[in-house]
């Protein structure tokens, strides 16, 4: 069967390892926070936090304290505070050993692409592009097929890309693949789905 | 030399002129500079340029602007928390450059340390280098970015002395470092103006020479996503 | 993940290698990392190239690694408060690379943020630019300066929670922030690990991200001018 | 009569203007800082301060503070400190008005030499580089001839430069003099130094 949202963020916990400092995206990768466990984590924030905390109990909200989805946060003991400038240095110089973030397409050669479809609405793409091209670790957490049953593993990206050859490790309700040499390679199923089913998903080269 | 102006409209005085560029200050409306921006609007400047992380929300922070049509270009990382914005982008009354958040606050703290241009992988391969210098570094391509030079920095803190030195608190702090570095002038507004002396030199996140004039005042600081947990959740 | 380690022999067991490149904080003898630079005569790794502002004095400081011939070259911007830096140097034993003191300092911090290059005008027209790539922006010329990639920070800092969270004291803070920004690995002397929880938050000078391994030990701290006015001048 | 240091020094501190953040070489710009009177001056020590106070009264010195020329000093009510990299943000990026440094030579094109002597011992050039191309107005205060009794103020640099172009006014022991279009022209003599005088130890063209 399928792994379902929380499935899929526990699985994606079971990449960090003691010691990191990790950046999570918006969605899925929010719930990766819940399945730490005793694991020595420190979450980034990038609009300036490290060692984000959960949310305020009710009534406690401050608005000077939001999380990188404008979302009412709460420090921890080891948290620290910085500006802007330097939240991104420490993205784009590599301090952050990996990125759990969302996609809507990703290619066989680790191409991804998460902000924007031409012809809808454009937010932007915030601080996602950094963060590919910056961090140790990129983690895509997504559905394997889109609404339609299509593959968003794919052998070429369609919509504008966020980074080129970026992603590291795919995880999708179907199973754990890796981007390696020539193609994607199935590292682990989901209990119960088979190797030919993800093929079967799936657009992009899959490897032995 | 007093750096304390009464009140937006003053410390605004001689500053404005249609065209310029802005540097603003915040994240979402967290750390917003509520205050200098009603000074704008009342100002009635326009053709402004912005560059800011975000665009406000209807009706409030860079919203109001958008609402009053003064802004005519927005440089920035994620906006359409806004339906004014939209609006005014699909209708191609207002331009908008984006640029990846780290780039523009690089940009920013860029130009205010005196640097036209530095490289980064940020963007490589996509949209946000077309047209941009690209130079190898140990066989890896890089995009070259440019400091940002803002006519006018308009920021916000938590407290400032009397000389300027500001301090900022928790997450407000954001890009109101990298904004006020940029800009020619550079206003600041806080929530309280200590007297020279009482904070520690030690803990002055913002020195007073980046900030020309400040005003004290009440902000709102509107929440954007207000999450909680339960008490039970304990 | 404990960072904390009970000496600075123990602290560089297994980061350091022959030939590799150190970028040491301090200005001159303030905040200089005393204990580290004892680790690492200790040691005996050599031919080591080192990124430091200032090269110590005889017997003090990097002083101590010149003596024993261990570093075979330097990128700095004032030196020579030292004779055996400059016998050594006079004879050809020692390589020297100036950089200019703002320029070496935003080498370091562009290494740690991830920019391999960002022009200044810094030089321009001088020896410095000799070799350098040039680049207008405004009809004025720039050159491109690199970013320092260290294989190792030494930093001194004020106090440390056991995250390695850093604060610094007054001038003492100097180029060690920026020289921790830049190694792929970064060791920490303080004068005092305090719990976690009791700095805070807010006024984190380098934020425990930066810092890899950390030491807390007594340090001489000595003066190089000693200079003072007599109390009735006042 | 020709001024002496303190005169120097004196006529320099007029060249500042109040609320100005300013930065002092060593030696005779050193000296200005006690002839500012009662404007509203902030020095910065490129180490990492704005807001240098005088020497520490005996027995005060404190081994953590320290200005550029690593000399023990105070800190004042307005004081900030912060990193070399934040230090030399402000200077380059334009924020500090003025430098009053030293000088070897200056050329009537405004370029200067003040860091190295080829053949002697090279100590390096610290932050006068990045000085002279950031802040808003060079002043150079030195005296007018060398001990060989010549030019300082030349045609040409002979020495090699800390930057080209870049001196705004030069204060000597004869008088003030500015870096205009076609050389140097005079703006004061010292009170009993004639024109002729400075025109007579001046190798640089002086224009009126």
């Amino acid at each position: 069967m399928p792994w379902d949202r929380n499935q899929m963020a526990a699985r994606a916990a079971e990449e960090l390892e003691d010691g990191w400092y990790v950046n999570l995206g918006i969605g899925i990768p929010t719930l990766v926070a819940n399945y730490v466990g005793d694991k020595d984590i420190t979450l980034q924030s990038e609009n300036g936090m490290l060692g984000m905390g959960p949310f305020p109990y009710e009534g406690e909200e401050d608005p000077d304290l939001i999380n990188a989805g404008k979302q009412t946060i709460t420090e921890l003991s080891r948290t620290a505070y910085f500006d802007s400038a330097t939240s991104f240095g420490m993205i784009r110089g590599g301090k952050i050993a990996a990125a759990i973030l969302g996609a809507m397409e990703v290619a066989e050669n680790g191409d991804l692409a998460n902000w924007m479809i031409p012809g809808k609405l454009v937010k932007g793409m915030g601080g996602a592009m950094d963060l590919v091209a910056g961090v140790g670790r990129v983690i895509v957490v997504m559905d394997h097929t889109n609404k339609h049953g299509d593959s968003k593993l794919l052998k070429e990206c369609t919509l504008p890309l966020t980074g080129t050859g970026v992603v590291d490790r795919i995880i999708t309700n179907l199973g754990v693949l890796d981007v390696v040499e020539g193609g994607l390679k199935i590292v682990e199923t989901a209990e119960g789905v088979t190797e030919d089913e993800i093929r079967a998903a799936t657009e992009a080269t899959i490897v032995n | 030399m007093k750096k304390v102006y009464g009140s937006a409209t003053e410390a605004l005085d001689g500053v404005l002129h249609d065209g310029m560029l802005i540097a603003a200050g915040g994240f979402g409306l967290c750390g917003i500079p509520e205050l200098l921006i009603d000074g704008i609007v009342a100002s009635g400047v326009k053709d402004l340029t912005v560059a800011s992380n975000n665009a406000g929300v209807d009706g409030f922070g860079l919203g109001k602007l958008l609402e009053t049509r003064q802004i005519k270009k927005m440089m920035s990382s994620y906006v359409g928390e806004n339906a004014e914005f939209m609006r005014q982008y699909l209708s191609g009354e207002l331009e908008l450059e984006f640029n990846p958040q780290g780039t523009l606050a690089e940009r920013m703290r860029a130009g205010g340390a005196g640097i036209p241009g530095f490289y980064t992988k940020t963007g490589v391969g996509t949209q946000i280098a077309e047209g941009k210098d690209v130079k190898q570094f140990n066989g890896e391509d890089y995009i070259m970015e440019e400091g940002i030079f803002a006519d006018l920095s308009i920021v916000k803190a938590w407290k400032a002395d009397d000389t300027g030195n500001l301090i900022f608190r928790k997450t407000a702090r954001n890009f109101n470092p990298p904004a006020a570095m940029c800009g020619r002038i550079c206003i600041a507004e806080v929530e309280e103006i200590v007297p020279r002396g009482s904070l520690d030199p030690d803990l002055i996140h913002l020195p007073g020479i980046y900030v020309h004039r400040l005003i004290q005042g009440q902000h709102e600081k509107r929440i954007e996503q207000r999450t909680v947990r339960k008490r039970e959740d304990a």
